[in-house]
């Protein structure tokens, strides 16, 4: 076996589920799909006057990559708003190996995935979603 | 059970391939099948001794590249019981297909049916839904039982003297069954409807005797026979491939060409626009000679065999669940499988990990998936070459991914 | 001239070869170029260390697969100057305008005007003839001169604003005259035509900056780039082919499928239904790449210096006569002549006899034969690995054919 | 040089031209085409009321194989009807390795031809033509 993409820290986001769920009264939502694999993704977020994330829910319906880039998402998505959020996909960028630079946390994690390029959309799906969902 | 499975791996160099330290247990055969040196070397004696264009060159490669073209013609003929002229090289398989939703699909009327099931392919859906964008045709759906077969009892109330073809996948690239053609072509007799049959996933598994078959257009791929990419196969009856008019437009396809008008050649040139793909139909050629040295009943025996093991694996690893059909009756070497709380890219991922090769997904069976309320499925598909270690390696895999995913 | 000619022609195989005890002089290479060890490497590889489909699988040999593919469009798209999002694989040049004649060609409405020349290949006749037929367009034709080339002096009167494409050879595979793209690209510009080009006799003469020629669409095929069979590449600029629907309907070209609507994915997908010709086309990434090795200054001299030494040469043979423009200005190395009283297929015949391929006959391009009164040429078609014994292996042969068919 | 195909004997028949031209009133006609080639065949012929050829006339626009036959054709054409046209043929098939068994003369001198199967219609059109005419 050459197991190194499924690390506890991936399996771990994963299964911690942080954010999974339907918001009661979204501001806005946006659902996003990639047709080639058929992961889908839906968020929905609730924003403050000032356009910053007050709440976050996912709804994932994909592989394991995806929900723990939608957990790791979730996890730091409060408080920020489109541009902020942009400088946390840098970092998952980062972690795949699509950018230059170190990673920031949790998205470090995500590093065992920069070798297979079949898999980088299903980390950066969630953020696709968001991004719509902000726009 | 005769079939020497060592002496038949031998002959793919890609199987004796070591990546990362580990052998490969390829079990994607219903992607993409791997191809033996008698195809390797058939396309690379065309490359380097004969290689030219074909039909109207005198020099002697020429004269070489179109007795090998035309050879091929014949092998392809052979391996399906029919006539060399009866033979159309197209593109792939898709290809084949949309030939016929264009050309056939050209004399049709507004009004008039056509019929595909509810597990087709994308390449046996998308074709006849531009059909029906561009000419007002219907298409009618018949269901899959819950094991995943085509449902021919549902089958005679879709029948309508407006129908005109009954398209379905002779076997499906997602749950290994076969249909029961001699029902359909029965059936489709009762309203003077055509047969076609998208082989893509037969025609690996060995000769056909489509003649016997009653039926009327025939399809396959290539890659998934052995041979190389870029080619495919459109078997037609010759009236009606007399009858169709061209679809591509270019050279070698025409009788005389002015600009006020221009008339064809006949069938199968009529369908071959342009340059066909020499080297990949030379190819093919060498795969259904070669497919022809096995002895198809041991190696289906031994094909079946590996299923069996693979499925009473499946069966002692906790959350497995098979998608389809329990059995090996009527069926091929396909098989999908579920992995409760798993996702079937994480186990395909996971089986890589494992040196195992297989398909997850909607396996461009969108339709499918949706009737079933499911994202995909681990899909895996055997071919001859393929042995008890290939199972062995993939059942290790799914159980590690079963430990360490949910 | 730094131009290594022996060190090229060590590179493809099949020109070492002896046939019934004489050297291989090929000179038909408009209709089939040959192919070099890199190209053959480069498809070998992909057979016996990545063979798998693209796109889908996650597996090593999936994605060993998928990587050489889309290095395949980069390589190609280097090659032209353009981005790897607009070069669309296909079959060949035929597919490729077939595709835009199709897809493009649906947009289109009765009456606008599609113009074309008379030099035109059949590939380039025959697809908008049945778009005529289909959709009731119309055909204008550009006169070629009595040099054979096409006469830009009749376009302006051909212009209307119903003038929707101009699709013209970028350079004849009968005469070998270059088109003057701007003079073309201008006047298209007047009344907002889109400009076609087909590119099969030059791409296989060097890198081209399509970008910076204002055109459309350009086709050509891999076959006559030193590539494989079954191959082909169309480029359109993306505003383009974002804006045109699909052609052939199946895997991979959807974004979701169900029986009531199916979607679209974006280009260049879109347009590649099914499984693509995978390894035909790493071979001609490979091609592309191999291409880009040479000096095409040092190339192109060398290739029209044998064209000199061809010209020179036949005006000394008594009766031959050149079709086409006597000089070497403005055009590729394709020479077609006349043997008075010998037909082209008994020269090329006779050739044949002295180890010489060439081609003899109409060429695709019934309309200029009819326009000269022909029943048809003899064609040299020059490559870079040619070289002064081929053109001398010609000449003699076609001197003993003056000298015996009269 | 490996000149197998264009022999004296096939030379000579083309160049002798037996039967070419038109006929000033034939009672049939018929014209045949090889779209692969370009060659053009055009056979006119007199018919007697038995329906035998009395007189045969050719024009060919093609090779000098396709002359050759046609000016094999022409000199034992006359006096035979379609079963003994059928009959001259299976000569020619003879000659170029169609069908078994030796070639009468004049076609033995097609021989050379049976090597080269690309150029085999180009024998054989004068004879699609002829038949043609005679139906
Ligand atoms: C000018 C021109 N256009 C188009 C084609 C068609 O190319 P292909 O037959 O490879 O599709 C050819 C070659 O035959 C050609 O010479
Ligand atoms: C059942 C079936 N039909 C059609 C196809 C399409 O074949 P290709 O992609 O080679 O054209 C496939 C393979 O993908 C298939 O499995």
């Amino acid at each position: 076996m050459n197991d190194q993409l499924y690390q506890d820290r991936i399996v771990s986001l994963a299964k911690a589920k942080t954010g999974a769920g339907k918001l009661a009264s979204p501001t806005k939502s946006a659902r996003r799909d990639n047709p080639l694999c058929g992961d889908r993704v839906i968020i929905d977020v609730k924003l403050d006057d000032g356009g910053k994330i007050s709440e976050i829910g996912h709804q994932v319906r994909g592989c394991l990559l995806c929900q723990a880039s939608a957990s790791a998402l979730a996890s730091v998505a409060v408080g920020r708003n489109a541009a902020g959020i942009e400088k946390v996909r840098l970092d998952a960028e980062r972690a795949i190996g699509r950018e230059e630079g170190e990673a920031g946390e949790p998205f470090s994690a995500f590093a065992p995935v920069k070798a297979h390029k079949s898999r980088h959309e299903c980390v950066l799906l969630p953020f696709e979603a968001l991004k719509d969902a902000l726009s | 059970m005769s079939f020497d499975v060592a002496a038949v791996r031998r002959q793919f160099p890609i199987l004796s391939q070591i990546i990362d330290g580990q052998p490969v247990h390829y079990l994607d055969n219903g992607a993409s099948a791997q191809t033996p040196d008698a195809v390797l070397d058939a396309v690379r004696t065309y490359e380097t001794t004969g290689r030219a264009n074909v039909l109207r060159g005198v020099h002697r490669l020429a004269e070489r590249a179109t007795e090998a073209y035309e050879n091929a013609r014949i092998e392809v003929a052979d391996f399906l019981s029919v006539a060399p002229m009866e033979i159309v090289f197209t593109g792939g398989c898709t290809a084949a297909i949309n030939l016929v939703a264009y050309s056939y699909g050209s004399l049709l009327k507004p009004g008039d049916r056509i019929i595909v099931s509810e597990l087709e392919h994308h390449s046996n859906i998308v074709p006849w839904q531009l059909l029906r964008q561009r000419s007002g045709i219907e298409l009618d759906v018949v269901p899959v039982t819950v094991n995943g077969r085509i449902d021919l009892n549902a089958l005679p109330r879709l029948l309508t003297p407006r129908t005109k073809l009954i398209s379905l996948a002779h076997v499906s690239n997602v749950t290994g069954t076969l249909l029961d053609v001699h029902a359909v072509v029965t059936l489709a007799k009762t309203v003077g409807a055509k047969v076609m049959l998208d082989g893509a996933q037969r025609a690996p598994h060995g000769p056909l005797d489509l003649a016997a078959m009653g039926i009327d257009f025939y399809a396959f791929a290539g890659h998934k026979a052995y041979g190389p990419n870029g080619i495919g196969v459109l078997w037609a009856k010759s009236e009606l491939l007399e009858a169709m008019p061209p679809f591509l437009g270019g050279g070698s396809m025409i009788g005389r060409v002015t600009f006020a008008e221009t008339t064809w050649a006949p069938p199968p040139r009529r369908f071959e626009a342009g340059t066909p793909p020499i080297g990949p139909a030379i190819g093919l050629g060498a795969a259904c000679k070669w497919m022809r040295t096995l002895d198809w009943n041991s190696a289906h025996a031994h094909e079946m065999g590996l299923v069996e093991r693979l499925m009473d694996g499946l069966q002692k690893i906790d959350g497995a669940t098979l998608f389809g059909p329990a059995s090996t009756q009527n069926r091929y070497p396909v098989v999908s499988f579920l992995l409760d709380g798993v996702h079937p890219h994480d186990v395909a991922q996971t089986l890589d990990s494992f040196g195992v090769a297989v398909r997850a997904g909607h396996h461009c069976c969108q339709p499918l998936m949706d009737r079933f309320d499911l994202d995909g499925t681990t899909r895996v598909s055997i071919a001859p070459y393929n042995d008890n270690t290939d199972i062995d390696a993939l059942l290790t895999g799914v159980q590690h991914a079963a430990r360490t995913l949910r």
